[in-house]
């Protein structure tokens, strides 16, 4: 769990905070909650693949 | 044990084909980026057989 | 321990500011880059924090 | 063994399946194939360089 | 203390040594030192920073 | 031990000079590529003896 935590911070602060300021903005937490969504749907479609093909 | 080695294994290539793949995140997957990651996770480990039966062969 | 997880929290947080921030190094950090670093770091805090209260509410 | 796998796999294939399709085509096969030969040579000479510094 | 020599190493070789040639030019150890200095200046807000937040 | 640690750090350079040094996988490395990647090596391990120096000097 802490490394999924991890991986989607990095991945998502990348993405979605490119100047950082003085607080996070609701555009940018609009932005980390999609980004978040996402990245566990391209986590699902991954997982699927692996554990078709290792079948 | 195994099941570690699968949950690394979906992690590292959720990495790879995320950066591959996805762009600004929407409110959805779109069908090219949901393609392209089905797509990713496949040929990565197509990649990954090829290279070890490569690397075998040379030892 | 709790030491050496902050030491490994530093110094990731160090390598993924620094790539955000800091240009061609002078012979020191300029204003614009020394509060890059400092917001940046803030706010990767609460990037992790938002993802993972949202995480742990979807479980 | 599996991390020198690990590690040509991850480079060669940014490098050469650039638009991941519904198979490897002939054309991927070949530059991976080139890829990792290449990647080898270069661990070559880093090999070379490392021990002959340490000697 | 070893992981820091890498961390500096490795970010500091990729924004000084472009073109590796066949010795280190004194511009290019005037660049490590800098880089290496504004390396720990960066560490230390970024130490501050997380210390004033645990607290 | 040490073998390892020398088998980490090959691991490691040959990464970093792989991607300062080589474009598209050709037939052979070409001359060009062979000198950058053994100047790579080389390089890195003077930068970070410098900097290992520096870094003792300070402390």
């Amino acid at each position: 769990f802490q490394e999924l935590v991890q991986n989607i911070s990095e991945k998502c602060f990348l993405k979605c905070i490119t100047k950082p300021g003085s607080s996070l903005t609701s555009s940018e937490q609009t932005c980390l909650a999609k980004c978040m969504d996402r990245y566990l749907d391209a986590m699902g479609i991954v997982s699927k693949t692996l554990i078709e093909r290792s079948s | 044990n195994q099941k570690a080695a699968i949950q690394a294994a979906i992690s590292k290539l959720t990495e790879t084909c995320w950066d591959k793949c996805v762009g600004k995140p929407g409110s959805k997957l779109d069908r090219a980026e949901s393609e392209c990651i089905a797509n990713c996770a496949e040929r990565f480990l197509d990649s990954s057989s090829f290279i070890m039966q490569r690397l075998m062969k040379k030892q």
